[in-house]
C-alpha cells in the first residue's frame, strides 16, 4: 500500500535522504531501524510531506502519488503520523487534543473516543489535564490516540518508545499488537529492534539517508554483523 | 505669458483630513471659472484651473505649489485648507512672488508672524471668529459661567485665547473656567464632556470641528449637555448637514463663515445658490461660498489692476472694494492681508424645507470690528522676532 | 465625577477591545500584522450608515441588523482578499504581508472616498438607545452601555467559541502547532482563512457599533489602527485576555488623564505602551533552548 | 560582498561604473527636465538616504522599525530649531539636525534594543508617536502643529537643479559611509547580531550594544535626510515625524528588497516616482498605488533589488548587490 | 587536595534548573580538569544541553554555583564568558546563514579581537587573513565564498567549530557536534577536534550520542540521567557499567 522508490529529500539546502526504498503491505508492521540522525524521521516526514522537500524519487500510497499534496490531504487518505517529539498541543486538554483530528479520513475502521479510551484507559483518567504538563509516556499515548482518530489504514510511528519507562513501553507494544489485529499497517522507527521484535514483520536498516538492508525480523537476528555495522556497538 | 490664459493653481487637500472642505471649495471655484470664461474671462483672457492634490501634507503642498509656479507658470495660488499646509505654501508664495490667497485655512499666524506681501485671506480668520463668538456670548446676560474647550493644537488654543480675552473685556464679571483641550480628532469626547459639565457651566464654547464636534454633540446628549448647559461652537453648513437629525433641537449656537441661509437676502447670492444647487445637487457650504467669493475678488482685483502681474495685482488687492456674496464693501487690509469678512453667529433650529438643522436669528458681525488693530498685530510680530 | 469618569473609561475600554480583538485574533494565529484592520473598521461604519435607513430606521432591531450585516460584508471582503492575495505569500517574509495589508489600506481608503465621499456622515442612534440613566447629579448615557454589552457578548462568544467548540479547539491547536494540526487532517489554510474572516468580522462589527456614537468619516482608518495597536501591545499581541485588559487600561487611563493630566492626553497612552514594553524587557532572558 | 571585493578588482570596477552611470543618469534628468525634474530628483535623493538608513537597520541588523520617521523629523527640527531658537547661522545649523536625530536614536534605541522582533518594532512606534506628539504640542518651542517656516531661504537659495546636484553629492557621501559601515568590522558585527544573536553572543558580542550602535547610526542618517528635507522645503512640520513618513520608508525598504544594500535606493526611486506620478494621472491615486504595490509584491516577493539582481544575472552582470 | 583543585578548570556545585514544575537539572556537582576531553552522555532529555547552557551563561534562574578557574561565573552573560575563554557550539548549529563562510569566520575573529567597533578596512583585512587561515585548517577554504545556507550540515558544523576556536578559548563546549553527520564525517570531525585540543592543550567538554566517537575521543565520560549525574569514569569503565547499559546503551529496555 505504501511504496517509496529512491527517495531523496532535503531541508532547505541540506539533504537528509539520499535514496530510500521501502514498501509496506496492508496489515504489516515494518520496522525502520538505524542510529541517531540517519534519516528515519526524515523518511516519515517525506511520506507525509511535513517540513522536508522530496527532491527526487516517488512516494505513493495505494497507487496515488503523495508528493505535492498537502499534509492534511495525505492524512485524510488514511496515513496517520505520530511524530517523534509527540507534538501534543501543549495548551489544550487531553480531550481537546483528541477533538482536533479531522474525522473526514476514510479508514476501514472508524475510531471513536470510547475506542481510544478503551485502548489507553489512563487517558480517560487524565482527560481534563492540560497536555503540556503530562509525562512523556502519557503524551506518547495521547499522540498515538490522536492519530488513531484520523482513522488511518497506515500508521507511522516515530520512535514510539523514546523516553518511555519500560512498563509504558510494554503497553505501547501491546497497543501495536492490538492495532495490528485491527488490520492497521504500521511503519515504526526504532534505534534498536528489541522493543518491538514481538510484533514486527519486516525490517529496513537505514544509514546515512539510505536504506542499506532489508529482510524479515528472523533474518535480521540471523545476521548479527548488520547490527555490528549499522547500529550502536554495545 | 501675457496673452495665454490666466492660470489659477489650486493646490488643495483633495485627500486627507481636508478632503470634504476642499471638495466643496473646488466645486464652487470650478463653477466660478466657467462663469468667468463664459463672460469673456479676466482682462479678456480665459481662466484655466490647474488642480493638484496636497494630500493635506505641508511638504506635498509646498512641493506642488512650487511645481505649479515654476512648471505651469501659474498666476495665482489658492486652494489651501489646513493651517500647516497654508504656512508651508505661503512661504513658497513669498519666495517665488506669486499671489496666494486662502479661503478655508484661517490661522492668524499667516497674517501675523508669517505674513508676506503676496498673501491675503478672504474669510474671517480663526481669531476673528472667536471674537465674534465672544461678542455673541457677551449679549447673553443669563450666562454667567463659561467653559472654553478647544482641540489641543494651534487653532484650538488661539481660538480659546481670543475668545477668553475678548469676552473678559466685554464682561469683566463673567466667570471663565480653565479651558479643556481634547486631542485633535478625538472620537470619544465623553471624558471631556464629563469634565466640562462638572464645572456646571451656563455655556460651553468649543473650538472643535469635524469628527470631534460630531462626537461632542452626539455624546453630549447622553450626558444631558443640552438640558444642563448651552453649546457655542463652529457650525458650518457641512457640519449641520452631516449631523442631520442628530442635532439637538435647541441650545446649540453656531459660529459660521458663510452660511447660505444667512445671505439669501441678496440677489446675487440667491442666484449663486440656485446655480450651485442645480449643478451639484446640494446646498453650497461655507467653503463653496468663500471659495467662489475668493475667486471673484481676484477677478475684480485683476480687472482693477489691468494686469495679473504680481505687484500690480497686490496693489489692487489692497485698494479695491468688493461686493460679493457675503455682502458689500469687502476690503483687504494691506497691513496683514486680512479681508474684513463677516462672521455669522446664530441659534440652531430645524426649519421647514431643510432636512438638516439651520440657524435662526443669525447675527452678522462685520469684519472690521473683529480684526485685531494694526498695533496689536505689530506688537505680536515684534514679539515673535 | 471620578465615578462617572471611571465608567467612561470602562466604556471606552470595551470599545477599544472591540476594535482590537480582531487584530489580536489574526495576529495570534497567523502572525500577520493586519494594517488594514482600521480600514475594515471604517468600512463597517460606512456600510452601517448605508444599511440603517434600509432596515427599519430608528429601531433597535434595525440598527443591530445593519451592524451585523455590515460585519458580515466586511468579513466577506476580507476573505476574498485573504484567498486572492494574502494566501499566496504566507511563505514570504512577514514584512511582505505587512506591505500587502498597507496596500489594502490605500485601496479601501480610495474606495470609501469614491463611494461615500469625503464628507463625514452621521448614523442615527435608535431612539431607545438615546438618553441616560440619571443617578443624583450623575448622567450615565445608555448607548455606551449598549456598546459595553456588545463587547461583553463578543468576549463571551469568543471565550465560548475558543474553549467550547471544535472550531475554537482547531484555532488554538493551529496557534500551538500549525504543522501538527495539518498532520491530523486539518486543513490549516482553511483555518487561517476563517480566522482572518473572523478578524475582519470583528473589525466591521466594531465600526458598525461605534458608528452612531460619533461621526463616520474616511479618516477613521488611521486613528483606529493606532489605538488597536496600542491595546494589543499593552495586552501582549495575540492574547485575547491581554487585549481586554489592555483596552480597559487604555480606556480608564484616558478618562482619568482628562482629570489629572489634561495636557498629557495625547502622549499618556504612548507612555504607558512604552512603559509596558520596557517592563517586559527587564529581567534576564533565556538563550536558545539548545 | 566583502569577499567579492577581496577576490578581484573587476567587480569593484564594475560597481564604480554602475555608481557613475547612476549618478550621470540622475544628473542628466536633473539638468534636462526642468525645475519639476530637479524637484523630483532632489526628493528621490533625500528619500534614498532616508530609506537606506532604515535599510541598515532592517536588512543588516534585522531590526524592524515602525517609527523611523522620528529621526527624520528630529533631523528637520534639529536644524530648524537651531536656527530659530538658538540663532545658529543656517550653514552651521546643518550639523544639528543629524546630531539631534542621533541623540534621539541613542535615547530611544537604548530602550528599544532591550526588546526583540515585534515588540521591538512596537516600541519604536511608541517612541516615534511620543516624538511626534511633543513636536505637535510644544507650541512655544517647536511651533506646534503649524511647524516652523520662513526661517531660511529654501535650499539656501540654490537653484532647484543645483540643490539636487548638491544633495546628490551629499547622498553619495552618506551612502558611501553606510557602505563602509556595512563592509567594516562594525558592519560584520551588526549583520552577525542580526542573523543570530545567540551565536554572536557566544562569540563574545553584546547584542544590545551592537544593536544600539546600529540604531544610532541609522537614526543619524535618517537625521541627515530630515535635515536635507528641511533645507529643501525651508520648513519643518510634525508630520515629518509622523506615521506617513514611517510607512513610506518601510514600504521603500521592503519593496526595494531586504538583505541588499541597494534595497533602500531602489525602493526610494520606484516608490517616490510612483507617489509623484500616480496622483498626476488620476484622482484615484490611492487605489492605483495600492494595486501597484500588490502587483509588485506578488510578482517580486523578494523585492525590487532581488528582481534587479535576477535581471542583471540574466544579462550576465554580477555584483550589483 | 589543593593541587587537585588548581587543575580544575570548571566546577559546578549544586546546579539546579527547573522549567515550571519540571526539574531539568537536579543538584548537579561536576568537576572538569584542564586538558581533559570530557564527554557528557545520557538519554534524550537528561539535561545535557541544559547543563551546557548553564555553563555558557545562557539560562536565567539557575541555582547553584559555576566556577571557571576558581571564579564564579554564574552571573556573567555569554559574551563576557566568551572573552574569559569559554567557546561553544550549539546542538542545532548556529551560524550566520546569510553570510559567506569567510564572512562567518571573519566575524568570529573580529569579535574575538574585540575590534568590532572599528570602521577600518585594515582591521578587517587582518582578521580576514586569520579567518582564511582557520578555514584552511578546518578544510573549508574551497567554500570560503559560499553562503552558509548552501552548505551541507556537516560543513556547517565544522564551520561552527572553527568559529568557536577563533576566540582561542581555554574551554570548549560542544553540544552534539556530530549530530546529523555521516559516520565517516563524524570521525573525521572529532579526530580533528581531538587533535586541535591536544595540540593546544585546551579543555573540551562535549555532548555526544555516538558512543563509538565517545569511546574513541573522550578521556573521561560523565553519564547524565533525568537531570542528575549517574556515574563518571573512563570510557572503558563506562562501557562496562551495567547501569549505564540499562539506562542509556539500551541493552535491557
Ligand atoms: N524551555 C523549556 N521549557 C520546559 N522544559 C524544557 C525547556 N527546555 C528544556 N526542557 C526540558 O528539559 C529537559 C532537559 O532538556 P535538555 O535539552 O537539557 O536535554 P538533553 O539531555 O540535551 O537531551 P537531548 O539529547 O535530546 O538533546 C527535557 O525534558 C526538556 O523537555
Ligand atoms: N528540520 C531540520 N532542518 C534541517 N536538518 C534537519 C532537520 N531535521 C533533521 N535534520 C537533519 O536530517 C538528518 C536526518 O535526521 P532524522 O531526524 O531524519 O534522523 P533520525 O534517524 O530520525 O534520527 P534520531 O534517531 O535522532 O531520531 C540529520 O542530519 C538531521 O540533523
Ligand atoms: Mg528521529
Ligand atoms: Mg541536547
Amino acid at each position: 500500500m505504501l511504496r517509496l522508490e529512491n527517495v531523496h529529500a532535503s531541508y532547505d539546502k541540506s539533504e537528509a535522504l539520499r535514496g530510500i526504498d521501502l514498501s509496506v503491505t496492508p496489515g504489516e508492521v515494518v520496522c525502520l531501524i538505524g542510529r541517531n540522525g540517519v534519516g528515519k524521521t526524515s523518511t516519515m516526514r517525506a511520506i507525509v510531506q511535513d517540513q522536508i522537500t522530496v527532491t527526487q524519487g516517488r512516494v505513493s500510497f495505494e497507487d496515488s502519488d503523495l508528493v505535492g499534496l498537502r499534509p492534511y490531504q495525505i492524512v485524510r487518505r488514511g496515513v496517520g503520523y505520530v511524530p517523534e517529539d509527540r507534538r501534543v498541543f501543549q495548551s489544550l486538554s487531553v480531550l481537546e487534543n483528541l477533538r482536533v483530528p479531522s474525522a473526514k479520513a476514510a479508514g476501514r475502521r472508524q475510531w471513536s473516543l470510547d475506542d481510544v479510551f478503551a485502548l489507553f484507559p489512563q487517558l480517560y483518567e487524565y482527560r481534563r489535564r492540560t497536555a503540556g504538563v503530562m509525562s512523556g509516556g502519557e503524551q506518547q499515548m495521547l499522540s498515538i490516540a490522536r492519530s488513531l482518530l484520523t482513522n488511518p489504514r497506515l500508521l507511522l510511528l516515530d520512535e514510539p518508545h523514546e523516553g518511555l519507562a519500560p512498563k509504558v513501553a510494554e503497553e505501547v507494544v501491546g497497543a501495536i499488537i492490538e492495532l495490528k489485529a485491527e488490520g492497521v499497517a504500521m511503519l515504526v522507527s526504532e534505534q534498536a529492534l528489541h522493543t518491538i521484535r514481538r510484533c514486527a514483520d519486516r525490517v529496513y536498516v537505514v544509514d546515512r539517508g539510505q536504506t542499506v538492508w532489508d529482510g524479515t525480523v528472523e533474518e535480521f537476528y540471523a545476521h548479527p554483523e548488520i547490527t555490528e555495522k549499522y547500529l550502536m556497538v554495545q | 505669458a501675457e496673452d495665454g490664459p490666466i492660470k489659477v493653481g489650486f493646490v488643495g487637500g483633495l485627500t486627507g483630513a481636508c478632503a470634504a472642505l476642499v471638495e466643496d471649495e473646488l466645486n464652487a471655484v470650478r463653477m466660478g471659472v466657467d462663469e468667468l470664461n463664459a463672460a469673456g474671462g479676466i482682462l479678456g483672457r480665459q481662466v484655466e484651473l490647474v488642480v493638484r492634490d496636497s494630500q493635506t501634507k505641508p511638504d506635498e503642498g509646498a512641493k506642488q505649489s512650487r511645481e505649479l509656479i515654476v512648471g505651469e507658470d501659474i498666476d495665482l495660488l489658492t486652494g489651501v485648507c489646513s493651517s500647516s499646509v497654508m504656512l508651508a505654501m505661503t512661504a513658497v508664495s513669498k519666495e517665488l512672488k506669486v499671489p496666494f490667497y486662502s479661503a478655508i485655512g484661517s490661522t492668524q499666524k499667516a497674517n501675523v508672524e508669517a505674513y508676506q506681501p503676496y498673501f491675503w485671506q478672504v474669510q474671517a480668520n480663526a481669531t476673528m471668529e472667536a471674537v465674534a463668538a465672544a461678542e455673541y456670548v457677551a449679549k447673553k446676560p443669563e450666562w454667567r459661567r463659561i467653559v472654553p474647550m478647544g482641540f489641543d493644537y494651534e487653532w484650538g488654543h488661539s481660538s480659546v485665547d481670543a475668545f477668553t480675552t475678548h469676552l473678559k473685556k466685554l464682561r469683566p464679571e463673567i466667570e471663565i473656567t480653565d479651558p479643556i483641550f481634547p486631542k485633535v480628532g478625538e472620537a470619544n469626547m465623553a471624558p471631556y464632556i464629563t469634565a466640562a459639565l462638572a464645572k456646571q457651566p451656563d455655556a460651553i464654547f468649543a473650538a472643535v470641528f469635524g469628527g470631534g464636534l460630531a462626537s461632542l454633540i452626539k455624546q453630549g446628549q447622553g450626558y444631558g449637555m443640552f438640558e444642563r448647559s448651552n453649546l457655542v461652537t463652529l457650525l458650518t453648513v457641512d457640519a449641520l448637514q452631516s449631523m442631520g437629525d442628530a442635532m439637538p433641537k435647541e441650545r446649540v449656537f453656531g459660529v459660521a463663515r458663510a452660511p447660505f441661509f444667512a445671505i439669501e437676502d441678496s440677489e446675487d447670492a440667491r442666484a449663486f445658490i440656485a446655480h450651485y444647487r442645480s449643478k451639484y445637487g446640494e446646498y453650497p457650504t461655507d467653503w463653496s461660498i468663500n471659495g467662489y467669493d475668493g475667486l471673484m475678488f481676484y477677478a475684480a482685483a485683476a480687472e482693477a489692476a489691468g494686469s495679473v502681474e504680481p505687484d500690480a495685482l497686490m496693489k489692487a488687492v489692497h485698494e479695491i472694494t468688493f461686493d460679493g456674496l457675503r455682502g458689500n464693501a469687502l476690503k483687504v487690509r494691506a497691513f496683514d492681508g486680512q479681508m474684513n469678512a463677516p462672521s455669522y453667529v446664530g441659534e440652531v433650529s430645524f426649519e421647514d424645507g431643510y432636512d438638516f438643522a439651520i440657524m435662526k436669528n443669525v447675527e452678522v458681525y462685520a469684519g472690521e470690528a473683529l480684526m485685531w488693530p494694526e498695533e496689536t498685530i505689530q506688537a505680536a510680530r515684534d514679539a515673535a522676532k | 465625577m471620578i465615578l462617572v469618569q471611571l465608567v467612561n473609561g470602562l466604556m471606552e475600554g470595551m470599545m477599544l477591545f472591540l476594535i482590537a480583538s480582531g487584530l489580536t485574533l489574526i495576529f495570534g494565529v497567523s502572525r500577520i500584522i493586519n494594517f488594514a484592520h482600521g480600514s475594515l473598521y471604517m468600512l463597517g461604519a460606512f456600510l452601517t450608515w448605508q444599511l440603517v435607513p434600509l432596515l427599519a430606521p430608528g429601531t433597535v432591531a434595525g440598527f443591530f441588523g445593519a451592524v451585523l450585516l455590515s460585519a458580515v460584508l466586511v468579513a466577506v471582503i476580507g476573505t476574498i482578499f485573504e484567498m486572492l492575495i494574502l494566501r499566496r505569500i504566507y511563505g514570504a517574509d512577514t514584512l511582505m504581508q505587512l506591505i500587502i495589508t498597507i496596500a489594502l489600506v490605500f485601496i479601501l481608503r480610495d474606495a470609501v472616498r469614491t463611494i461615500w465621499g469625503p464628507n463625514s456622515l452621521s448614523v442615527p442612534m435608535p431612539d431607545a438607545m438615546m438618553g441616560a440613566l440619571v443617578i443624583g447629579d450623575n448622567f450615565f448615557p445608555i448607548f455606551p452601555f449598549v456598546i459595553f454589552g456588545a463587547g461583553l457578548v463578543v468576549v463571551l462568544a469568543m471565550i465560548l467559541v475558543i474553549h467550547f467548540t471544535r472550531a475554537g479547539i482547531l484555532l488554538r491547536a493551529a496557534t500551538d502547532d500549525r504543522g501538527m494540526a495539518s498532520l491530523l487532517g486539518v486543513n490549516e489554510k482553511l483555518v487561517f482563512t476563517l480566522v482572518f474572516a473572523a478578524g475582519c468580522f470583528l473589525a466591521g462589527l466594531a465600526g458598525g457599533m461605534a458608528a452612531p456614537y460619533g461621526d463616520v468619516n474616511y479618516l477613521l482608518d488611521t486613528t483606529v489602527i493606532v489605538s488597536a495597536f496600542i491595546v494589543c501591545v499593552i495586552g501582549g499581541l495575540g492574547n485575547l485576555y491581554g487585549a481586554l485588559a489592555g483596552a480597559m487600561v487604555v480606556g480608564v487611563t484616558k478618562a482619568m488623564g482628562v482629570m489629572f493630566f489634561p495636557r498629557l492626553a495625547m502622549v499618556l497612552i504612548f507612555l504607558i505602551m512604552a512603559a509596558v514594553l520596557v517592563a517586559r524587557s527587564l529581567g534576564r532572558q533565556a538563550g536558545p533552548a539548545r | 560582498m566583502m569577499a567579492r571585493l577581496a577576490r578581484a578588482e573587476m567587480p569593484r570596477l564594475r560597481q564604480m561604473l554602475f555608481v557613475a552611470g547612476a549618478v550621470a543618469a540622475l544628473e542628466a534628468v536633473n539638468r534636462l527636465t526642468g525645475v519639476s525634474g530637479s524637484l523630483l530628483v532632489a526628493e528621490i535623493i533625500i528619500m534614498m538616504v532616508f530609506a537606506s538608513s532604515l535599510n541598515l537597520l532592517m536588512s543588516f541588523g534585522h531590526m524592524v522599525s515602525f517609527g523611523h520617521a522620528a529621526y527624520f523629523g528630529l533631523g528637520s527640527y534639529g536644524f530648524a530649531l537651531a536656527i530659530t531658537r538658538f540663532d545658529v547661522p543656517a550653514e552651521a545649523a546643518l550639523v544639528f539636525g543629524p546630531l539631534l536625530a542621533g541623540i534621539g536614536g541613542l535615547v530611544f534605541g537604548a530602550l528599544c534594543v532591550r526588546l526583540t522582533e515585534i515588540y521591538f518594532a512596537m516600541l519604536t512606534l511608541a517612541c516615534a508617536q511620543i516624538t511626534y506628539t511633543v513636536l505637535f504640542q510644544w507650541y512655544d518651542f517647536t511651533g506646534g502643529d503649524t511647524g516652523l517656516t520662513g526661517f531660511m531661504t529654501p535650499r539656501f537659495g540654490l537653484s532647484e537643479a543645483n540643490f539636487a546636484s548638491a544633495a546628490m553629492v551629499l547622498a553619495l557621501v552618506c551612502l558611501y559611509v553606510l557602505w563602509r559601515v556595512v563592509h567594516s568590522p562594525l558592519g560584520l558585527a551588526i549583520r552577525s547580531v542580526g542573523q543570530d544573536r545567540y551565536r554572536a553572543e557566544a562569540l563574545g558580542l553584546s547584542p544590545r550594544r551592537v544593536q544600539l550602535v546600529a540604531f544610532v547610526i541609522s537614526a543619524f542618517f535618517a537625521g541627515v535626510a530630515g535635515t536635507l528635507f528641511a533645507v529643501f522645503h525651508g520648513n519643518a512640520f510634525p508630520d515629518y515625524a509622523g506615521l506617513g513618513f514611517t510607512l513610506d520608508a518601510l514600504i521603500m525598504v521592503v519593496l526595494g528588497g531586504l538583505n541588499s544594500f541597494l534595497g533602500g535606493v531602489w525602493g526610494a526611486l520606484v516608490y517616490t516616482l510612483l507617489k509623484n506620478f500616480v496622483p498626476l494621472m488620476t484622482a484615484h491615486w490611492e487605489l492605483i498605488l495600492g494595486l501597484i504595490l500588490l502587483a509588485i509584491v506578488l510578482v517580486m516577493p523578494h523585492g525590487l533589488a532581488g528582481g534587479v539582481k535576477r535581471l542583471a544575472g540574466m544579462l550576465g552582470w554580477g555584483a550589483l548587490r | 587536595m589543593t593541587q587537585l583543585r588548581s587543575d580544575l578548570i570548571l566546577t559546578a556545585r549544586g546546579l539546579r534548573k527547573t522549567y515550571g514544575q519540571f526539574v531539568a537539572l537536579n543538584d548537579v556537582n561536576f568537576d572538569l580538569r584542564g586538558g581533559e576531553k570530557h564527554a557528557l552522555i545520557g538519554p534524550n532529555g537528561a539535561g545535557k544541553s541544559t547543563f551546557i547552557s548553564c555553563v555558557a551563561g545562557q539560562l536565567p534562574g539557575v541555582e547553584g554555583a559555576v566556577l571557571f578557574r576558581g571564579r564564579d561565573i554564574g552571573s556573567l552573560r555569554p559574551h563576557q564568558l566568551a572573552h574569559r575563554g569559554i567557546g561553544r557550539t550549539f546542538q542545532i548549529s548556529r551560524t550566520f546563514l546569510q553570510m559567506t563562510v569567510l564572512e562567518n569566520m571573519t566575524a568570529a575573529y573580529v569579535i574575538a579581537a574585540d575590534s568590532w567597533t572599528s570602521l577600518r578596512r585594515r582591521v578587517l583585512a587582518r582578521q580576514q587573513d586569520k579567518a582564511a587561515n582557520m578555514l584552511r585548517i578546518i578544510g573549508l577554504s574551497q567554500r570560503a565564498h559560499e553562503r552558509v545556507l548552501d552548505l551541507p550540515l556537516g560543513e556547517r558544523k565544522r564551520l561552527e567549530f572553527g568559529m568557536a576556536l577563533a576566540g582561542d578559548p581555554d574551554l570548549l563546549l560542544l553540544d552534539e557536534p556530530t549530530a546529523g553527520m555521516s559516520i565517516k564525517e563524524r570521525h573525521h570531525l572529532m579526530d580533528f577536534v581531538a587533535e586541535r585540543i591536544d595540540a593546544t592543550g585546551k579543555t573540551l567538554l562535549f555532548v555526544e550520542h555516538d558512543i563509538d566517537v565517545v569511546l574513541k575521543i573522550a578521556s573521561r565520560v560523565t553519564v547524565m540521567v533525568r537531570g542528575g549525574i549517574l556515574v563518571e569514569g573512563t570510557p572503558a569503565e563506562i562501557a562496562a557499567n551495567k547501569e549505564v547499559q540499562a539506562v542509556y546503551l539500551g541493552e535491557a529496555h
